[in-house]
């Protein structure tokens, strides 16, 4: 029970994050590029439920909801978001570059495909160390047509590396339904040419992802090698904040996703199994709440980084050629 | 005559070359029924169809392939590349097919292809979403480079490069996308090659391009006020590049600024030096200079990404220290 | 009876073409990079066997037997690869380029997988001209594991183009087995992952490849899609005139694979069924040699390129940087 | 000393390298028992095994990011490229993950990655394995750049990359590979960073790296007995430059000339004229010049290769018209 609710604590976390980096982009507190996770928190959190702390995952530029699930610090991440020094990168990297090794979190990427091959490469590093921890590689329909992606699931099973590639199929890449560029029904079924199990889950389901997770986790664990899960999702918003995409799907479709929505579907199972009250959920919305006001208050009183000491750091910077 | 934005001067050029020409067809990421994500595909789709107007897996790579051998095939393709910043996905196609099968071929095929796309810095999209590289196609044998600063010139390079009979990289800007400029209605075309003289002056030549270019002309304006007189040329074409028009105007005003958005080494600047130098070193009457961005990939946080451009007081000192500082004192043997 | 002669001419032809440009390689006439082709005739004979001429094929960086099996000139290819002006690419591109249009020939390529997404670009434009004709791409095991060969996969099932992509598996990527790089035991498994049937045949056999390509082509100019044909080969020689790689292979196995050549099949078969007489097939080769005779002879005789009009013709070459 | 080949230095460098430090790995097409097709990897796959030499299928986009992943997370990873030309397919790897992560995790993450590969012209391969292709990657912030000319510093260079903790582009010449000279036996290194006068003179500075430099001292020593005194300087790195170096030797010789292999457009050899331009105008006393190869893709033809690379001759009498030639008469007010 303590589990489910701390399941249902990290999607709303998400959830209520989103939201809040969407107010602050139109303050442009955020700005740049902002991609939002709402609607897709079950797999982040379900996915992540299933690793330990020394686990790696790597991410996309829709990764917010990622470093949450994997115990990332409110707090740092909207100062990353608003490019302050306190962010997990000093204000360098903002949204899409979320690194933070100390949780395992090694990176976001701005580029579609991008990170799949870097996952393969901290697998390797794992093998290579001998230990018996687990990489998952985030990425969307979009980016399974990468060629990274053909390369990557090539060699992580040529040498066996603990390395689980978890798509998060959410039905569209930027404006474009899957459909357009996919030529099979799904991706789980590629896995076959690369000898790996490949799974289809529901990816609205928090829990039905942990299970599928935590199965190839166990594979890998043991030496048996890289598995393809593929979590069926959907983005509910926009796919940047300058795009309005979401504003052009077919009639109804938003909304029956939503009527499928993870928080929602976990609640229910909540009230159901008994295993919480409506006051509780509410109460845990507002704790969440509490907490990135919290975190909100530390981004916007913390610093901007110090142009005189960045230009200091970087020595190659032909500065005499800037200013 | 009417003012229309960068992006539509775009759209309107696409829309002339598909239906003065059966063999010119778009392809790229979200191109179909949303338009482009910068709207410069809109209403092709539902012109021109499907298979004129191909919206694309994110494959750039095999893409940017397709469009080469679709244009070995006798099609024009034009091929947007969302960020320039992705293209690095698809190089191989770009220099080693593209940019060297006209030659390798001996002429049996052509590669009449057109990779259009925006690039730049400024929009806090951090390092991966924030290159200029141009210099890089410069480098490249093979590629003609275009790098349109008005609608005008968006329109009539796409235009030619439409036509032309070689691969043609199209860099656009992104802040140069809500622009707007004089476009006369009807057919024209600007040829690739050709630079401009966008003011007259004689104190200074300043070489800029694309999004730069508007503050350069905006920081010779204010410096006119303080008796200041630059030139501002605006090459358009970077490869190949229109050498006299600079060079005549540096024999006249003896002073060489380049001012761009790339990082300055081993970039198109350095290369616009070298040209000058070698073709009127005499000419020169100071230290011929480049300012661009700085050597990083690009930080996030707003206050790093300005830290590491030329601000528009940056480029004012600049232009007041070479104008009037001063001179070399230097006598040659 | 005619047609199984020469498909064994064309074979025969090749493989005599391939000793000629060793011989010429070591004289200097031919330079750069050289790959033979020896061992492998039956896939590129068999599969260009079920073409129409004005069909067109896609190239690898080992691509003679390529050309001569789609009707290449032999003067033209010989003078090409003695770099002489009267070569199919007036001496431009050399060995690993031959580009011949007028036989459907698109190009060689010196990328690995470099050459898969032209293929696709070319049956993209058959489809734009609604004609009937089809596209081969030759690759081989190595260049199955790039991106592009993915990718390329991918678009060409999405928009049912009449591609076809003819895998030579000739077990070795360069000095590298297929087994140290390809995660499963064949390419063709990987079709299914792309909606597209996948066949493996004994690419040895010239009468099989012939069959399963022709299977191939006709769903292709039916409008029905792409296809993958897996040729199981091997190349009997080093893979370029500068590697000794073949020395180092396993004990016997060359000689396994030369007991299953595809000339001296053909020629039992032609026998067996007294299809041809020995005498015959002596005079046949015999015949190829005196044309790969006159072809030496002519490219030996051809002028090589002038550099004055090659400057001339480049006027962006930035000769004074040059001199 | 031991005269040995470029290739054993290397060699020896690896080697070295691998059994001083448990975290340096290899990575690379045909590097396994063959000891890759250059032979540089000789030894290493039955000395250290198969997780740290690792032979890899021709996937360099996915191997090239393994290994950016793989320094991310604490290894040292060199990889072979064979062609540097091959680069191009896994170009975002190189520009966008290894060059930018380390500033865009804000140093949470740092790659120790070299990329090593031969480049060049001159073997009749043609276009597509012929590029020199230096400039594209000192301009891109984030990376170092290195290219030895003699087994000596190969051997102390690599040395120094595989300690580096930024990427570094180690760029050989195939043509260098055969060349022997002398490396002690034991330990050293060579910095990152320090260019070398490889000839004194005082009539000319010639800059050139990798296998030009070769011609380079040869053509200074054929003109020593026409009276030429030829300076040659071997920056060896080329990001960082070691600018001093070369601008202390132009302030002596009044005269600069770059000799590279890469065509000349927008590269390195622009930029050092650049640099010296802007550090040491009044000291130079004639025109800067840069010479390689034509901006052309490179034909296959014997012929038409000679003719796209400056000859033996050609640098002879470049260099004599700028040692010897009139000066340039400009007096500057
Ligand atoms: C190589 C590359 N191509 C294109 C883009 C632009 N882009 C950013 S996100 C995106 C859509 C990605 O779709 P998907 O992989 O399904 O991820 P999702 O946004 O659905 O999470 C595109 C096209 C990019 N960042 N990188
Ligand atoms: C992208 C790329 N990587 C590496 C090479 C070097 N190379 C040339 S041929 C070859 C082996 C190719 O193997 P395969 O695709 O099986 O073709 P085969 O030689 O067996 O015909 C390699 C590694 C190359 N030309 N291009
Ligand atoms: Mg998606
Ligand atoms: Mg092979």
């Amino acid at each position: 029970m303590k589990e489910r609710l701390r399941l249902l604590e990290l999607m709303v976390t998400i959830r209520e994050f989103e939201e809040l980096t969407r107010r602050l982009y139109k303050e442009h507190v955020i700005q740049g590029a902002l991609h939002l996770y709402i609607g897709e928190e079950a797999t982040a959190v379900g996915a992540c439920a299933a690793l330990r702390p020394d686990d790696y995952i790597l991410s996309t530029h829709r990764g917010h909801g990622h470093c949450i699930a994997k115990g990332g610090d409110l707090k740092k991440m909207l100062a990353e978001l608003a490019g302050r020094r306190t962010g997990y990168c000093r204000g360098r990297g903002g949204s899409m570059h979320l690194f933070a090794p100390d949780i395992g979190l090694m990176g976001g990427n701005g580029i579609v495909g991008g990170g799949i091959p870097l996952a393969l490469g901290v697998a390797y590093a794992v093998r290579y160390n001998e230990t018996d921890q687990v990489v998952v590689c985030f990425f969307s329909d979009g980016a399974s047509n990468q060629g990274t992606w053909h390369e990557s699931m090539n060699m992580a099973a040529l040498w066996n590396l603990p390395l689980i590639f978890l798509c998060e199929n959410n039905q569209y890449a930027a404006t474009t339904p899957v459909a357009d560029t996919l030529c099979v029904p799904d991706v789980a079924r590629r896995a076959a040419g690369y000898g790996m199990p490949g799974e289809v889950v529901d990816g609205m389901d928090v829990e039905a992802v942990r299970e599928a997770t935590a199965r190839a986790v166990s594979r890998a664990r043991l030496g048996e090698g890289p598995s393809l899960i593929e979590c069926v999702t959907f983005r509910y918003e926009a796919h940047c904040m300058v795009l309005a995409d979401h504003r052009k799907r077919p009639k109804g479709e938003t909304e029956r996703w939503q009527g499928h929505d993870p928080i929602d579907l976990l609640e229910k199972r909540l009230l159901n199994d008994k295993q919480a009250t409506s006051e509780e959920i509410a109460s845990l919305r507002q704790s969440v709440l509490d907490k990135l006001q919290e975190a909100e208050f530390f981004a916007r009183e913390s610093e901007f980084p110090d142009p005189e000491e960045f230009r200091a750091e970087h020595e190659r910077g032909n500065w005499q050629c800037v200013r | 005559m009417r003012q229309i934005r960068y992006t539509q001067a775009l759209n309107e050029a696409l829309h002339e070359e598909m239906e003065r020409d059966p063999s010119v067809m778009q392809l790229g990421e979200d191109i179909g029924p949303y338009g482009g994500v910068w709207e410069i595909h809109r209403g092709l789709l539902s012109k021109f169809g499907p298979m004129r107007v191909r919206q694309t897996p994110i494959s750039e790579c095999g893409f940017i392939g397709l469009a080469v051998g679709a244009a070995m095939s006798g099609l024009r393709p034009v091929v947007e590349i969302m960020y320039i910043d992705f293209i690095t996905t698809a190089m191989d196609q770009v220099i080693n097919q593209a940019a060297k099968l006209p030659l390798m071929s001996g002429g049996a095929v052509k590669v009449p292809l057109v990779i259009r796309g925006e690039q730049g810095s400024g929009t806090r999209e951090a390092a991966q979403h924030s290159q200029n590289l141009e210099s890089w196609f410069v480098h490249t044998p093979g590629l003609k480079v275009v790098m349109p600063s008005t609608p005008y010139d968006a329109k009539g390079l796409l235009k030619s490069a439409i036509r032309d009979d070689e691969p043609v990289m199209f860099l656009e800007h992104r802040l140069l996308y809500g622009e707007k400029g004089e476009v006369p209605e009807g057919e024209y075309v600007v040829p690739i090659g050709e630079g401009i003289v966008r003011r007259e002056g004689k104190d200074l030549t300043v070489v800029s391009t694309s999004y730069f270019l508007l503050k350069v002309l905006e920081a010779a304006q204010t410096l006119e006020a303080e008796g200041i007189d630059v030139e501002v040329i605006d090459p358009r074409t970077l490869m190949p590049l229109d050498i006299n028009l600079i060079v005549n105007s540096v024999q006249k005003t003896g002073k060489l600024l380049v001012v761009q958005e790339a990082t300055v080494v081993a970039s198109m600047g350095a290369e616009i030096v070298r040209q000058v130098v070698e073709t009127a070193f005499d000419a020169l009457q100071a230290t011929p200079r480049v300012i661009g961005n700085a050597h990083v990939p690009m930080p996030y946080s707003p206050v790093l990404e300005d830290t590491c451009m030329p601000s528009r007081g940056d480029l004012l000192e600049t232009i007041r220290q070479m104008a009037v500082g001063t001179r070399s004192k230097r006598i040659v043997s």
